[in-house]
């Protein structure tokens, strides 16, 4: 027995030691240090757990069991432990999760010297890596909700961080009612499930589900509840404020901490209901809100002013193509036939599209933060010629842009172009759609660069230096992970996206996980 | 709430029976696994202490006896605890409960069935109850403490927090 | 029907709370309202582990008895309250410092984030 | 570990294709460009700016769109569908309440009839 059979406990625990710890850590170097050890340490322990679902497959846990794979112990029908459940979907989240935050860590350290209590900042930051990790890591419904809540108030803590700015107080307090009550209809659809099932694991009810009227009610309680947490339009409405008022290393991460409920919206609709789940509804109301959240996020986008809300919006309407494109594949998921024609080819868009909207996104965001930290703004008015006093910011966020608007050769356009292609199948309009959306990211980043970087010098900007070391080391992580994305998209589609795809539409295999061991 | 203190009458009341307040919240942490209640519920009440030694002395006098860092310690020390009880389990699987059944220190054997309750049973679990109860103690009166002070600010000053944010 | 009037109570207790956030103007009302929502919830995760003169389900003291409501609501329902007091907690602070920005607890006032 | 194709299952992608295509793009506004005029000279008025028949501004800065002036001409053909979408936006906790219930109604109404 190998010691890599405990990564889905480790993966959860060393993030969460290090913010019990960091608590305690007042010198800011050893604070610094100490934050830097721990999402280095996450990230490789990401790396292994990605490399052995790899190898095994799909990975379980039994916290506190007799053994980690004793899942129903002495002839139960239904496991009575808390199981960590990782397949390839979650162990691809969180990689992706585990790169980002370490990109946004490294970048928040040197804006940690301007506060006082940099070490509850730490804290926050790790308790929400934790929370955002538990979230792709856990297999149980109930334990979903636990986690989508301590997720919920570390980052209501981090948005209301500058506690002096109102805006950010503003923001928070939004955020937090509408999330609070949003947690409390997920809370709702869990005891339905409890109720008629008897178990909180989400592959025993998965196992049992016959979907009835119960059932149904749960279903729209959890998929209103995530799709408030992903901030799919109509319901968007908190997410430029929040990530708009955010520190600027945070925004990066709350992009991947959003991505986890669209993780939890798929996993629900794939591995709990999946084929249970008669009729094509379902599906198609995630294809709507994928177009609303596309098509409104990005126009939006194109009319703000301050650089990081109009990316917020972007960050909306980068949503509406994941949401689609997997969306295309639950529509195609009873019938073998429409899977192989668009459905693979859609989930394998959507899902490559979450991994590159948090690497350019984030770096986006990240490039955002370091305008703020050097001129103490990001209102696009004020800003103007800044590509000659910050050469790496500019060069990142041009391939970010680059990226995002889906530019060949960039990675955002292989996911993109795989999503255009599917749902021109289904219908063509989805893919107008997209295309126009992806035609005014162009066009709204065009804009951004145009007055942000190009252009005469403004009087108040000519002394602007380039930003510390530690955050262009925080920023290139995530540069060097588009690039390497963008040169080896086949590498990355059938290494990465490919079994994290087929582990999804497996509904069985997620089963047979855990209920499948049986008597030992 | 004020920063003066309270009558001679509820001040000699709370020296009095403040005490058995922490007393009795220490029964729930360590009867955590035989009674209804447990940790966070015997921390809370242990808070309440500090909420009555606030209200009843007044927010200077108060101010005075907390050492500041002493509740941050409360906090880190229980969540480190609970942590590392987790840990020791790693033999087998994170959280396993290595001690219950063994003899020795929370380790006998509860009968089934309606019983008058073994305090020395249930293993790690009442340890875990006991670094949850620390932490909250902790927890809460770092709540109390803190919205005390905010809400001072609210009232008596309106020049806003030190612009050390930014 | 004498059986689902708790069912009833829930459902009461939800949408007064649904009612307190969304027409409330005082944000500290809505406040109020967000916990209401937060006992409906405790109380629906209550109901559904009960049964009918069952006793509490831990064996310490019980006494001579039957049967035993499910424990696990019970849990369900302890880690929701803690999570509650938190959220409500956390509320009423940042409630506090939108008043010493904005002077005004009206939600109709606190509007600065907008388009 | 190469740089491969994608397959999408009605065409392919590979970075080839992209080079030879951008290539391609390259030589044509190369042509078009080659068609211009060759009189061009330094000093005289072709070197001036021309600023829409204005006398240009000496401060760089004037010169500059601000953020807020960018795709001027494309919001003001939209202007009604902007209005409507800004005022949906409205800032207000109660209405973002409203709007996740509304939402919440119809999913259910879809889905449990």
């Amino acid at each position: 027995m190998s010691w890599q059979v405990h990564l889905p406990a480790l993966i959860l625990t060393i993030p969460l030691l290090g913010a019990f710890v960091s608590i305690a850590l007042t010198k800011p170097r050893l604070r610094n240090f100490w934050f830097t050890f721990i999402l280095a340490a996450t990230a490789v322990l990401a790396f292994l757990l990605w490399r052995r679902v790899g190898a095994y497959g799909t990975l379980i846990y039994v916290m506190g069991g007799q053994s980690w794979n004793f899942t129903l112990p002495s002839g139960m029908a239904f496991p009575i432990r808390i199981i960590m459940e990782v397949d390839a979907f979650g162990a691809f989240m969180v990689l992706t999760g585990a790169i980002s935050a370490l990109a946004s860590g490294l970048f928040s350290i040197r804006f940690l010297d301007r506060v006082h209590d940099g070490n509850k900042f730490v804290s926050l930051f790790l308790l929400l890596l934790t929370a955002m990790l538990g979230l792709e890591v856990t297999g149980d419904l109930f334990n979903f909700f636990v986690f989508l809540e301590i997720a919920s108030v570390a980052s209501y803590g981090l948005i209301a961080f500058w506690r002096d700015t109102p805006e950010a107080i503003e923001a928070s307090f939004k955020y937090t009612v509408l999330s609070t009550f949003v947690a409390l209809l997920f809370l709702v659809g869990v005891g339905i499930l409890y109720g008629v099932y008897g178990t909180l694991n989400m592959a025993a009810i998965a196992k049992n589900i016959q979907v009835g009227f119960l059932e149904k009610v749960a279903l729209v309680l959890f998929i209103a509840s995530m799709a408030m947490k992903c901030g799919a339009v109509p319901l968007h409405m908190w997410e430029p404020d929040a990530y708009g008022q955010a520190p600027a290393g945070i925004p990066c991460f709350l992009v991947v901490v959003g991505q986890a409920s669209l993780y939890g919206m798929f996993r629900i609709a794939f591995s709990i209901y999946g084929q249970a789940f008669h009729g094509s509804v379902l599906a198609w109301i995630i294809v709507v809100f994928g177009l609303l959240s596309m098509f409104i996020g990005v126009v939006m986008a194109v009319i703000q002013k301050e650089a990081k809300r109009l990316m917020a919006y972007h960050c909306i309407s980068q949503t509406g193509y994941m949401l689609m494109g997997i969306g295309l594949g639950l529509l195609a998921l009873s019938s073998p036939q429409a899977m192989s024609e668009f459905g693979f080819t859609a989930m394998k868009g959507g899902i490559f599209h979450i991994i590159n909207n948090a690497m350019y996104k984030g770096l986006l965001f990240l490039t955002a933060g370091s305008l703020f930290y050097a001129t103490g703004t990001t209102d696009l008015n004020k800003l103007g010629g800044l590509s000659r006093n910050m050469p790496y910011t500019t060069a990142m966020f041009a391939v970010a842009a680059a990226a995002i608007a889906g530019l060949p050769p960039f990675n955002g356009f292989v996911s993109k172009l795989l999503i255009y292609e599917s749902s021109f199948v289904v219908h063509p309009f989805l893919a107008v759609v997209a295309m126009v959306t992806s035609i005014l990211t162009l066009a709204s980043f065009v804009k951004v660069f145009q007055s942000g970087f190009l252009g005469p010098s403004k009087e108040n900007m000519t002394t602007i230096r380039e930003v510390p070391l530690t955050m262009i080391i925080g920023m290139s992580v995530l540069c060097l992970m588009i690039l390497a994305l963008s040169l080896m998209p086949n590498w990355a589609l059938s290494n990465l996206v490919e079994p994290a795809a087929r582990d999804l539409v497996n509904q069985a295999s997620y089963i047979q996980a855990v209920m499948g061991s049986g008597l030992q | 709430m004020d920063m003066k203190p309270m009558s001679i009458v509820v001040r000699t009341i709370c020296n009095i029976f403040a005490w058995f307040v922490v007393v009795f919240g220490a029964y729930v942490i360590i009867h955590g696994h035989l009674s209804p209640g447990g940790g966070f519920q015997g921390g809370a009440i242990v808070a309440t202490f500090v909420a009555l030694l606030l209200v009843a002395h007044g927010g200077k006098r108060f101010m005075e006896w907390l050492r500041s860092d002493i509740l941050t310690v409360f906090e880190c020390v229980g969540l480190i605890a609970f942590i590392c009880i987790g840990f020791l389990g790693l033999r087998t699987t994170y959280l396993y409960n290595f001690l219950a059944l063994k003899g020795g220190l929370f380790g006998s054997p509860v009968p089934l069935g309606p019983n008058a309750g073994v305090l020395n049973s249930a293993g790690t679990i009442a340890f875990a109850n006991m670094a949850v109860g620390i932490e909250v103690v902790g927890g809460l009166s770092t709540i109390i403490v803190f919205m005390f002070l905010g809400m001072r600010h609210v009232i008596e000053s309106n020049k806003g927090v030190k612009k050390n944010d930014r | 029907m004498i059986d689902n009037l708790p069912m009833i109570v829930v459902g009461a207790l939800f949408v007064m709370g649904l009612y307190g956030i969304m027409f409330k103007r005082n944000i500290i009302k809505i406040a109020i309202a967000v916990s209401v929502v937060e006992s409906s919830t405790n109380l629906f995760l209550i109901v559904l582990g009960y049964r009918t003169g069952g006793s509490i389900p831990v064996y310490t003291l019980a006494g001579e008895f039957k049967k035993m409501v499910l424990p696990t609501p019970q849990a369900l329902t302890l880690t929701a309250i803690v999570i509650g007091l938190a959220t409500t907690a956390l509320l009423l602070s940042l409630i506090m410092l939108l008043y010493k920005h904005y002077k005004t607890l009206d939600v109709y006032e606190i509007r600065r984030l907008r388009g | 570990m190469t740089i491969g194709t994608i397959y999408t299952g009605f065409g392919y992608w590979n970075v080839y294709a992209w080079v030879m295509f951008f290539a391609l793009g390259a030589l044509i506004v190369l042509c078009i460009r080659s068609t211009g005029r060759n009189d061009y000279e330094k000093g005289t008025y072709q070197d001036e700016v021309f600023y829409g028949g204005n006398p240009v501004p000496q401060d760089g800065q004037d010169l500059a769109v601000p953020a807020s002036s960018s795709y001027w001409g494309f919001t003001k053909a939209i202007a009604s569908f902007y209005d409507l979408l800004v005022g949906v936006h409205t800032g207000i906790l109660s209405d973002y309440m409203g709007l996740l219930i509304a939402t919440a109604a119809v999913i259910s109404l879809l889905i449990l009839l």
